[in-house]
């Protein structure tokens, strides 16, 4: 499977997105600079978390209005899967793709550690080999964090079962505790917590390569 | 040249908690009068003048300054002091 | 602006206004005698911060020659912007720590921010890619809501810049003591990788090469030398003069990212950041390394404000900037990459023959000096030293060995007090974790991180007990130099080598150097037996507090090599059951 | 019941790597005359009526929200709509 981890000016989770789905799992991936990219020869996209534009005036605002996010968007209606960690989430409730907003986190502070996440959807194409109610740990490293949306788009991520991942114990104020989320397509998941990070039983946890395996399964199981 | 000043707040209903804790301080250094704080951003702009003035800040918010789903934004322009 | 082409050579003499500046009346006379005429205004402010303790070591530099700092695995000692330590397998390992005391005094959040900027850039600038920080800290008790708020947003500003530029803070140190009241001490560490091949060195060699300078344009920002209390010298007020530089932290990423894909252009001849004294200390530096001179044309420095004038373009402290050499005739190569990020990069000047440091604007010279009077040749003083009164004294006084009677609320008492308390508060607001390679994280003894594609990793550690060196500097110095090594094995490591920041009082009080020479004798002792060398470091003097001099405080900043990733251990009991042993006397 | 609104900017001189950014993604936006963009802190108080109020707003901007090495401020005293 070929991934795109597009690099935007200030992105500096893009060569952990990269160790992670290259190194780790061995498939194959590029780091694609935002700008004069093509994205059309690739099977998933990936947004990589990190403070793109330095995050000024809002988490993700500025990289969302960026040319290369048409074609995430292009990307994303044919059905292909876009992941958005961290920054990237926040790129993708900026664009758009996600609904909602990510506020800052409720105690004003940066918080870095590892936070227990529940599987709440294992039906979806990043999460088939989880199991649902499946506790798993991934560290979170942000200070705009905190899931933001009104009663009904609420009650419509609900509905549509688009609350993949719940934290255990909401660190940061998110609305339902709610850590990561799909389109209603099921195909764009964006999520607070680092995957990326937990690839290594070394750096603490390794209970994110099921995500990434779920994927690539996926992926190669069409192809 | 004109000044355009944006204003960019927190709709109603959307919990600011760096206002809350903006509040409590001043109640802690004895300003005990302040009831509500709440936190927002303030743009100055300084833009060439040209047609549709208006119309094009209202975009600017519309698509970069604010974000509609927490916020909502408002905006004055201004004969720049020096020109 | 100041009006200070307004201000003769003369006047400058006559009504002493290089005091104002920093500089004494020798050292006035010495700068009368190099150039043999009275210096403008320009240079007398250049001179002024090339030879202040910052630049120059004018007080600790005999100190300093005390420190082994050589030994067969050291490939780059003090010197440069940062040491280099080789770690095996074509890779090195680039480390050094700088304070930033008095900004954060000021402005805590900027200070602490762009003292995080700027060791970094120090790192950056040898072609090493930055993989750690660490930062040591101290302020005085909290219970004054001033310390309070000091405390938060230094660490607020540490967090600000170092989880935006996305290198990991992976450990430090806080102590809490009324001697910093009104002095923190904020000093920060980077640690970077690099191949031995990719090593670059802040050097303007190559007569012709141009002068490339990159990253954020020049403001009025930190000039200190500009402190004059009389009014008709200035048009604006003092109030529109920030002395304080502010930190941009996604400049400083793009210029990281930029630089390390310059390096592996042959065009490129040197780089250096341009730290405190920005372009002067930076170009001069560069110029008196390479045995050349340097002729710069300030038209053509990128510029935040209008009118600034030769003396403030000199001596901005402006950060995120970079000054490059580069061969002649390929300098777009260089400024296309710079411009890919987004960054500007101009070329500014060249490298010449003639020993000579000359600044040109609006067509004229504004300044011209011989180079190694700014960078070699600055003088050095031998300050008088004196055994401390309270070190007598202490030594007379009788040994009381506290009766504990119950264990355990003495045991929590201990606990509650901040110095020794948790500091999670502190290092959860630090990305300790991106770059992924983060095995032991803030919490432990020492942090580890590992070297991807090796089985290697790094172990790092700050600490200094600066009770222990009031109260004897000499055997202070050696316990603190141990105490990083111990650190260090704990965690399973072998000690490499060592970058210190020596925070003291004013030097120029005899007790205090005493302290100073003391301390850095024990630490050179410990380094000698322990086989670490010093590799960089830093000097802050005239840290007082409530007019006394701050706890001596020379922090230790040591690196260690774990030949495999499975030799890691880290300091937290691991299972129920295990046995604990207590080793050694 | 008052509103004060409050208005801090950074000073004259100091560096605002926000206003930057943000000025130049509005030109990339197609806002090309938007030449320069500062940014501030906006904040709304509810504070109860007393004797000095105007007093004690600057007190409190100086003590707390504004820092004054790298910030000015200004205010103004509104009749809160509903109060
Ligand atoms: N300023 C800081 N920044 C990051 N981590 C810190 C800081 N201060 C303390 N820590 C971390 O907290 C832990 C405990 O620190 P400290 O109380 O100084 O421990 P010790 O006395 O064992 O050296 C260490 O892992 C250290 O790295």
């Amino acid at each position: 499977m070929k991934f795109a981890v597009v690099v935007f000016p200030g992105s500096n989770c893009d060569r952990d997105m990269y160790h992670a789905v290259k190194d780790v799992l061995g498939e194959e991936a590029e780091l694609v600079w935002y700008e004069n990219s093509n994205l059309s020869n690739y099977d998933g996209i990936l947004l990589p978390g990190g403070f793109s534009y330095g995050d000024y005036l809002r988490s993700g605002a500025v990289a969302a209005t960026s040319n290369v996010m048409e074609q995430v968007k292009e990307h994303a209606s044919l059905g292909k899967p876009v992941l958005g960690v961290c920054n990237g989430f926040q790129v993708l409730t900026e664009s758009g793709l996600l609904p909602g907003a990510l506020m800052r986190n409720k105690n004003l502070s940066f918080m870095c550690h590892q936070e227990e996440l529940v599987v709440k959807n294992n039906e979806t194409i990043f999460t088939s080999s989880y199991s649902t109610g499946e506790i798993i740990r991934f560290p979170i490293a942000h200070g705009e964090g905190n899931y933001y949306c009104d009663e009904e788009t609420l009650a419509e991520l609900k509905n549509n079962n688009q609350i993949v991942f719940t934290y255990k114990n909401n660190p940061n104020g998110s609305v339902s505790d709610i850590a990561g989320i799909v389109n209603k397509q099921g195909n764009v998941l964006g999520m607070m917590p680092h995957p990326e990070r937990a690839m290594e039983k070394l750096l603490g946890s390794d209970d994110g390569l099921k995500l990434f395996q779920s994927l690539i399964n996926k992926v190669k199981a069409v192809v | 040249m004109k000044k355009v000043h944006v204003y960019v707040t927190l709709k109603r209903g959307v919990l600011d908690p760096q206002g809350k804790a903006i509040q409590k301080s001043l109640n802690s250094l004895g300003y005990e009068e302040v009831v509500e704080a709440r936190v927002g951003k303030y743009l100055e702009l300084q833009v060439e003048e040209g047609p549709n003035l208006m119309g094009r800040v209202k975009e600017m918010c519309d698509k970069l300054l604010a974000n509609p789903v927490i916020e909502d934004y408002s905006f004055e322009v201004e004969e720049a002091i020096h020109s | 602006m100041l009006q200070t082409h307004d201000i003769s050579p003369e006047q400058i003499e006559n009504d002493r206004l290089y005091q104002e500046m920093g500089l004494t009346d020798q050292e006035y006379d010495m700068i009368k005698r190099i150039l043999q005429r009275r210096p403008n205004f320009t240079e007398t402010g250049i001179f002024s911060v090339m030879w202040s303790e910052h630049c120059s070591y004018k007080t600790s530099k005999p100190l300093l020659k005390k420190f082994p700092t050589k030994a067969p695995h050291v490939l780059q000692g003090p010197g440069e912007g940062a040491g280099i330590i080789d770690i095996g397998d074509n890779q090195a390992v680039v480390f050094k720590i700088e304070s930033h005391n008095h900004p954060s005094a000021v402005e805590p959040y900027q200070g602490a921010a762009t003292g995080v900027g700027g060791i970094i850039r120090d790192v950056f600038s040898m072609g090493a890619r930055p993989i750690a920080l660490m930062n040591s800290l101290r302020f005085g008790n909290l219970t004054s809501e001033r310390v309070k708020y000091l405390f938060s947003e230094v660490v607020n500003g540490i967090a600000g810049y170092g989880n935006c530029v996305g290198v990991p803070t992976v450990g430090g140190e806080v102590q809490f003591d009324d001697s910093y009241e009104d002095n923190p001490l904020v000093n920060a560490m980077c640690v970077g990788l690099i191949n031995h091949d990719e090593i670059q060195k802040g050097i303007a060699a190559g007569v012709g090469n141009s002068i490339l300078y990159a990253g954020a344009p020049t403001g009025r920002d930190g000039i200190h030398g500009a402190t004059f209390a009389s009014d008709d010298l200035a048009e604006d007020s003092a109030k529109d003069r920030p002395a304080v530089q502010v930190g941009d932290p996604f400049m400083e990423k793009l210029l990281i990212e930029a630089c390390l894909e310059v390096i592996h252009s042959d065009a490129l001849v040197g780089m250096q950041d341009m730290g405190a004294a920005g372009l002067t200390s930076s170009a001069s530096e560069m110029a008196s390394k390479g045995g050349t001179g340097v002729e710069m044309d300030l038209d053509r420095v990128p510029q935040r404000e209008q009118n600034m004038n030769a003396y403030e373009l000199m001596l901005s402290e402006s950060q995120e900037r970079m000054l490059l050499v580069v061969k002649k005739g390929r300098e777009q190569e260089i400024i296309d990459i710079f411009n890919k990020y987004g960054l500007e990069a101009v070329n500014v000047g060249q490298v010449v023959e003639e020993k000579v440091f000359r600044i040109k604007q609006h067509g004229d010279i504004q300044a011209e000096i011989p180079v190694d009077a700014l960078a070699e040749e600055a003088p050095v003083y031998h300050m008088p030293s004196k055994e401390a009164n309270y070190y007598k004294e202490f030594q007379n006084i009788q040994c009381n060995v506290p009766v504990v009677e119950n264990h355990a609320s003495v045991l929590k008492e201990l606990l509650q007090q901040p110095t020794i308390a948790s500091k999670e508060w502190v290092y959860d607001q630090y990305d300790s974790m991106v770059q992924t390679n983060t095995v032991v994280a803030p919490g432990s003894d020492a942090a580890v991180i590992r070297i991807k594609g090796t089985e290697k990793a790094l172990a790092i550690t700050t600490d200094c007990n600066s009770r222990y060196i009031y109260l004897d500097p000499e055997t202070g110095g050696k316990i603190a130099v141990a105490e990083a090594a111990r650190n260090l094995i704990c965690s399973g490591a072998r000690p490499l080598g060592l970058t210190d920041g020596l925070n003291f009082g004013n030097p120029t009080n005899p007790e205090v150097f005493w302290q100073m020479e003391k301390s850095v004798e024990g630490m050179s002792e410990a380094c000698k037996v322990l086989d670490t060398p010093v590799i960089s470091g830093n000097v802050s003097l005239y840290n007082q507090s409530k007019g006394k001099a701050i706890f001596p405080t020379p922090i230790v900043g040591m690196v260690g090599l774990h030949e495999s990733v499975n030799h890691i251990a880290s300091s937290y009991f691991q299972e129920a059951g295990d046995l604990i042993y207590v080793v050694g006397e």
